[in-house]
């Protein structure tokens, strides 16, 4: 069962929560050292947890032991008895708060601290990510040059108030100087354009060394998008010091970084990361969610809603994106809060304003243009471009982190960050539109061409008229239009390669932004195609009837926000979410038809050539025991071909109920790896009684040994109720009935997997016995279930690593 | 309370005619941000300003210098604090701790996990501040430690 | 267990797929029978649900009985083994699909089904509801008078394209006549006024009698709401003929003319009934949907989506109430399909254009005022009214169903319902704001009064100026608005009182509008008020800095629209869709906040009154049995304290696996009324081997004295896989392995019974065996939770009636 | 496509100085539903059309005659339909079926519950498409009967 990580299984647990402050001596600091503190909260939880009801809360003879029910490290919690955990803890406040004012009170304040923690991850988050979103305008333009005014106006913020700009160059003002500009003193010339480049490139490996070093330093765990590792943890598994504060810290400040040295990629994954350890950290000042992991997870799913609420602007869609992606257990009371969770970041993130137009988002447009029914089949083409694309970045990505994980590569992180880092300087410079970031490209590229845009995107021949209003009719491209669409497509071919070699790079990088970048110029570039062809063809056959010479028949920007919503779904396999974010984005739902379409054809496509999306194969990838609550078990194993132990292996290590000693216990322990032992009547009658998990056993022991007189190695232990009659010279018997788990779940032998799996999935079970007749055969584990759906679909079942 | 810096209204009048579109820049309060406001020379002849104004677009914005400011100082003083935490954890703190055996364990800890609980744990129950500080501190390395140990060396995880 | 309804265990299954049609003789009519054709999907599907797996896929022994696997009506299905069924099906279709092309179309074909399907009721729903629409709009004119153009239009239709509407009375137009003119020959005087009312009256009435009628001919189960039902047969509970074709007829029929009748009731709620009605219909063309009753909620679950959807044109906002409100199972892939199918019915509604103005509904608005941080002072106000509303309702509304149903007031509810509508008809004329429609009262009162406006409600005094543009101040209330105010009052009084005896009455009746309708008025007469305070007290405290004379600070319009949704929340206790419904209305993400602050605090302050919605008040009145997942289970029993036999019982009634003859089986099962039997290894070792239905055990055993040969009373009846050495000369055993469910689900008697509730609702069990260290105690059913959760609430545990 | 009833331009101008408001509709396509076109007896003079049609908003309307003659149609047929089909029930079904013995059973079929199936299953057996027919419908008047028991009389269920 578990046979990796147990080796630890002594070890001290590292809580990631260590709230050191020297100020505050008198801080909690003893609950982050190895032996929790006796809390009376855990005390009548456990009591309670086991049955004995709240009449008798405490049994003197069962003092509990600080430690029990808590989890190690990698391992996958028990959703079953933290909710249990919760309940007993809830009714006990309830029972309480009859008795006197202030325990009214707690219990009043217990019951609205999940909204006001709510509240805090909202605020916090929204603030974060405006922090983030102004300092990376800033550390991105300070590679092209610096304001005069004050180095800390970004390009845009500097020109903010000029009013010297003009309609062509609408983004040049005198106040911002290049570094050309600034050194030689002009901005034409092959020198300036030369020593703008180097420092480019200098700035651009800058930055990424700072992200990679300090990512190394202080916290590994912020590196990559996070999403993974979050869908995980919201599964039950424990990685201690994930969501902690020195990660936020460094996510924070390596993402900015990472962003802004124009690496291909994005902070909309990281900040789901970001808004995670924000509302951990916050857990801990609430007992109810510190105590308690599976409270805690409830808190993480609205905190990934959060995330992308301010990454896209997009509250509602952020919740979907909760449910629909990231969420295991997502229960109606977390759906409500997440809304709130998640509007209450929009709306810090608003009132911070990061961008001076009152946008959460760079990449927000709105768009009333109509489409037509025809324009379906170009739109669907969209899709499937973007689900082979999907598929196709999937599959090169999880070949290259292969390589980097097995071979040679793996070894020198910050050298490949830094050789990334300068390819995409070095190629990304000379193009516009790959120079500037994503999402100034994926707004550039959703931009309607109205009269006021004078960009070269927006190149077409004025074909006099004199147009009121912005009703503008197809216009024939022009020269710069062309240049634009051969810089588009190279910008293209480039996006799609550099993408899947920085993703899963030693830096915080978020893959939304490249897909929707790549999807947005694919889409801008059938658009534009469209829009010609339609201005050659007004009498053609398709456009006959809606294409007339005055009418505006195509939109260009909406084909690229359809193949972005179609790459972003091929590679996501996202699809209410996806389609309810772009609605947001874009505040019009005509276009809801054409990003279904797109959305659905998307996923279907690279569904045909792998079933899982990229956040999935990299779970997959790192053997994190998460078990897919979309896909369906289809094999028609049953339980017993399953469980352990195998025709071919011992016996079930068991322990029995009133016939052990401690020193057997002890034996047996030391001498095997699993995580948990059933309890028997007998060995004889093989009957279950119940189930101990090896870490409680071992801490009781340890505890008895230590307190309790006259434990010794030929005490008796004893699980039953009543200890069986005994000479009464011998020593007195240990009893452990307390930590043994009254209600473990039994399966039989016959129970089809697909069922077992679904009781898995559903209850969030870490183990479950398999019985015949009401006798014990073995035992299933997550783990096991997880290998033997490897086995099935031909993948090595060692690769699921963890517990 | 809004400073001087922080609103603008700006208007983007596009090309009519033969008069080449213009950005206006100005600083109006909301209510007057309008195109008979805002462009002030105005380029037509009156009975051609309606036409005109019809197709500019005036739109008020407002920002917020002081929250940029504060960001990016905040920003820097963040890296800049990494930085140097980074630098005398790499060279400074090597050097103090050398005669501690702790720091001893603490580099090869890779065959001493069982051993390891027993002696970190006790700097860690120290009395006064600064070495209950110590303690946190040691115990955040040694954590540091194993991620990277976990992430950049083994690849277990986030690869 | 099953005390009330198994009385008619042996009953005919009446089905409600009687596909009766007289030109298709060679439609299936045997699928309606009493024994169900030999189909070979069940014959594999009950092996492998079994556990014997694909490989033995057909027991020669063990020949499928026709009726097994089936339920009987007023009975709960097992989502477990219905879940297991659809997915041995489903690999089975896979499997074969290896060996032919016609297979593997078929299983293409299978694969696509789901979306065709949903795709169908899409377009039926939204049909129907276009129809629906057009028909009350045109039947509810009909009171008032007839359109001399054609007598197919109603009012607005009718002078759609007259020029003689004058700006100030803008719905009157020569070829509309009302009856009084079309009589008397003038509009004016007492006379005509008198003759109106009269007539309108008849009509009424009229109408409110066919309705009830209608219901009592042909489907009285087409009365209600129907949502409460929706939830319970959605939870699992099987009504046959709910879903059925003569229910969506009838519905159909009857709602428009209930609505028409000028009842206080509105369209919505019933619209998801037919769109459910819809669903179950369409199911029956695709075996896969047709033979699986958890597959065919899946399908509901969507449909309840795709009737929110039409209902109020907020496809987003169905899908969030059929996951928060109405479902119970709602997993991924549904949540995707709703979405499409929720998408198909808006357009297939847009594209009816029942009003003509390209709105799906009458009621939507397009505002964008700003709003100010005070205002969330009177919104928080709303809400506090909403929620008491709410609750009041709810009491008085169930305390009058109780008379209903008790008293001799129910045994006449043709009168009932012709008293109200003439009560309501009597009280609603004189004042125009009740004698209109719900949903045109509600729209009236969403608008916002710009200059373009005329009604009374804008009736303000013109204060000399010449606004340009919408951006209108606030003025000074005139005599129109004051007369509007008065009445809007006493239609706030009524409409508070006669809804309470209104809804539940035998007509098609949905409650969202009447609740929407008394939240706009309170809403519109709250914002009236601030405005006017506003206006005459621009420079106080609290309107300073934000209420500049020319500005335009309070949008009576948007109280409104935060009152009804502040009543919405109270009555039906939605939270997240409620403010996605109210949003997709509006269009604008600016009111979230409002939205939002005033649905909160009506759902608290109405869940300080009694935590149920209407619906949950409902389903409790009439005992369904509903296990709701929203509320957590909070005492501390356990399982052993909730299973049956209790202490004074007599022991549980169990069938042993090779020991009992056929004749002791029957004696058992004539004896008891219980629905299932365990099967353990002897009377003396009561250990667990499987579990038979009672419905199963008949079929078989008849069906084997009709058709095996020597199958006598004393032939023993054989559970275990190999039957007992027996005497040579003995009749043959009977084995009827292939009916029991091996793999029961158990507990342990020291299960804590929040466990045992979270198992039953996660999984959707029907029983559950309590075993002690294997050996069998006792079982759990749905119907004992219920009685204990009604015993710890206090109330009477015989309310639960159905299984 | 569109038949002359079906489009409108509708312009709703407000009252403006001492002109009162007034409605406009017309029968124009959607691109020359503009104030200008559709205002026709223009009642202010030349310099003010501009202002007074900044007013005005004018809106291109469409709708189905058809899909409203249509449904409306269908609408009376099924209630006439139904409601004759009840009539047929109440006062002709009884006459002609006097005889039949299983009508009486089916009107006290409430202490005959278990013998109900064996007797009702019969007919629904027929061979010939009438005999089926009858037997449905007797199959689905009965289940009406008992939806109305549970509803109307035993009050079971949707009160």
């Amino acid at each position: 069962m578990s046979d990796f990580w147990t080796k630890s299984g002594r070890a001290v647990v590292f809580d990631d929560d260590d709230m050191v402050d020297i100020a505050g001596a008198t801080l909690d600091f003893s609950s982050t050292d190895d032996v929790p503190p006796l809390s009376s909260d855990m005390a009548w939880s456990r009591a309670g947890a086991n049955g004995t009801g709240p009449g008798s809360l405490m049994d003197p003879l069962e003092d509990p032991v600080p430690g029990l029910g808590t989890y190690e490290d990698f391992n996958t919690i028990d959703w079953v008895r933290e909710k249990s955990k919760d309940r007993d803890r809830h009714r006990e406040v309830r029972v309480r708060s009859r008795r006197s004012t202030a325990a009214l009170l707690h219990s009043i304040s217990d019951a609205f601290s999940g909204w006001l923690l709510m509240l805090l991850v909202g605020l916090m988050a929204g603030a974060l990510a405006g922090g983030i979103d102004i300092a990376a305008h800033w550390l991105t333009d300070m590679k092209e040059g610096i304001c005069l005014d004050g180095f800390w106006f970004s390009h845009e913020h500097c020109c903010w108030k000029s009013s010297e700009t003009t309609f062509k160059d609408r983004d040049r003002c005198p106040q911002w100087q290049t570094w050309g500009e600034l050194i030689t003193g002009t901005s034409e010339g092959a020198f300036s354009y030369i020593l703008n480049y180097l420092i480019y490139i200098v700035w651009a490996l800058f930055f990424a060394f700072l992200a990679v070093t300090l990512v190394r330093a202080f916290a590994p765990y912020a590196c990559g998008s996070g999403i993974p590792e979050i869908k995980t943890i919201l599964s039950g598994f424990i990685i201690r010091g994930y969501l902690g504060k020195w990660t936020l810290i460094t996510k924070t400040v390596t993402l900015v970084l990472a962003v802004s040295s124009g690496l291909s990629l994005g902070k909309e994954g990281p900040l789901v990361h970001v808004a995670c350890c924000c509302a951990n950290i916050l857990c801990h000042l609430f007992t109810k969610y510190r105590k308690n992991e599976a409270k805690r997870r409830e808190v993480l799913s609205a905190a990934a809603a959060v995330g992308v609420s301010v990454a896209f602007g997009a509250p509602i869609g952020g919740v979907l994106f909760s449910l629909e992606e990231v969420s295991y257990y997502f229960p109606l009371k977390t759906l409500w809060r997440s809304f709130f969770a998640a509007l209450v970041a929009a709306f810090t993130l608003r009132s911070i304003n990061p961008f001076g137009n009152s946008r959460l988002v760079l990449f927000y447009v709105e768009f009333h243009a109509p489409w037509h029914l025809v324009e379906l089949v170009p739109f669907i083409f969209l899709g499937i471009f973007g689900g082979l694309w999907g598929a196709l970045f999937i599959k090169a990505n999880i070949a290259w982190c292969r390589i980097r994980k097995t071979t040679r590569l793996g070894r020198y992180p910050i050298v490949e960050v830094l050789a990334v880092t300068a390819v995409t300087a070095l190629v990304a410079y000379p193009n516009s539109y790959t120079r500037m970031s994503g999402a100034e490209l994926i707004s550039e590229l959703f931009n309607d061409c109205s009269l006021l845009d004078s960009s070269q995107l927006c190149g077409y021949l004025q074909v006099g008229q004199t147009g009121i209003g912005n009703s503008l009719a197809d216009r024939p491209a022009g020269p710069g239009l062309f240049t634009a669409l051969w810089q588009l497509a190279l910008a293209l071919l480039f996006k799609m390669l550099i993408t899947v070699v920085t993703f899963g790079m030693k830096v915080p990088s978020g893959l939304f932004i490249p897909s929707m970048a790549v999807g947005a110029i694919a889409g801008r570039l059938l658009g534009v195609g469209m829009e010609q062809l339609a201005y050659y063809n007004h009498d053609g056959l398709i456009f006959k009837g809606w294409c007339t010479p005055e009418a505006d028949c195509i939109t260009p920007g909406l084909y690229a926000m359809v193949g972005a919503a179609a790459c972003l779904g091929g590679v996501t396999r996202m699809t209410v979410s996806l389609v309810v974010i772009m609605f947001e984005l874009t505040g019009g739902l005509e276009y809801i038809v054409p990003l279904m379409a797109a959305a659905m054809t998307s996923k279907w496509v690279a569904d045909a050539f792998g079933r899982e999306g990229i956040y999935e194969a990299h779970i997959r990838l790192n053997g994190y025991p998460f078990l897919e609550p979309k896909e369906e078990f289809e094999h028609s194993s049953l339980a017993v071909d399953v469980m352990r132990p195998r025709r071919s292996d011992p016996p079930l290590a068991v322990l029995t109920q009133d016939s052990m000693t401690v020193g057997g216990v002890e034996a047996l322990v030391e001498s095997t790896r699993y995580s948990g032992f059933p309890v028997v009547v007998s060995q004889e009658s093989p009957r279950l009684v119940g189930f101990v998990l090896r870490r409680d056993l071992l801490i009781s022991i340890d505890n008895a040994r230590k307190r309790q007189d006259g434990v010794v190695g030929a005490s008796l232990v004893v699980f039953s109720e009543h200890p069986p009659a005994q000479a009464p010279d011998g020593p007195p018997p240990l009893r452990l009935r307390g930590i043994m788990d009254l209600s473990p779940f039994t399966v039989t032998d016959h129970t089809p997997m697909d069922i077992t799996v679904d009781i898995f999935r559903k209850l969030g079970l870490r183990q479950c016995l398999v019985t015949h007749n009401g006798r014990l055969l073995g035992i299933i584990t997550k783990k096991d279930i997880l290998k033997h759906m490897a086995q099935i679909a031909n993948r090595d079942p060692d690769s699921i690593l963890f517990n | 309370a809004k400073s001087f810096d922080d609103v603008r209204c700006k208007c983007i009048c596009p090309p009519y005619r033969n008069i080449s579109g213009h950005i206006y820049n100005r600083n109006f309060t909301q209510k007057d941000c309008n195109c008979l406001h805002v462009v002030d020379p105005m380029p037509v002849p009156g009975n051609d300003v309606e036409a005109y104004c019809l197709l500019c677009e005036c739109k008020y914005e407002e920002r917020s210098t002081n929250t940029i400011r504060v960001t990016i100082i905040i920003f820097l003083s963040v890296v800049g604090a990494l930085l140097l935490y980074m630098l005398f954890l790499l060279l400074v703190d090597p050097l103090i701790r050398k005669p501690d055996p702790l720091a001893q364990t603490l580099h090869n800890e890779e065959d001493s996990e069982d051993i390891q609980p027993q002696m970190s744990g006790d700097p860690a129950r120290g009395n006064t501040v600064l070495e209950r500080v110590e303690g946190a501190q040691q115990r955040w390395k040694k954590q540091v430690q194993e991620q990277r140990k976990t992430v950049f060396d083994r690849h277990k995880m986030l690869s």
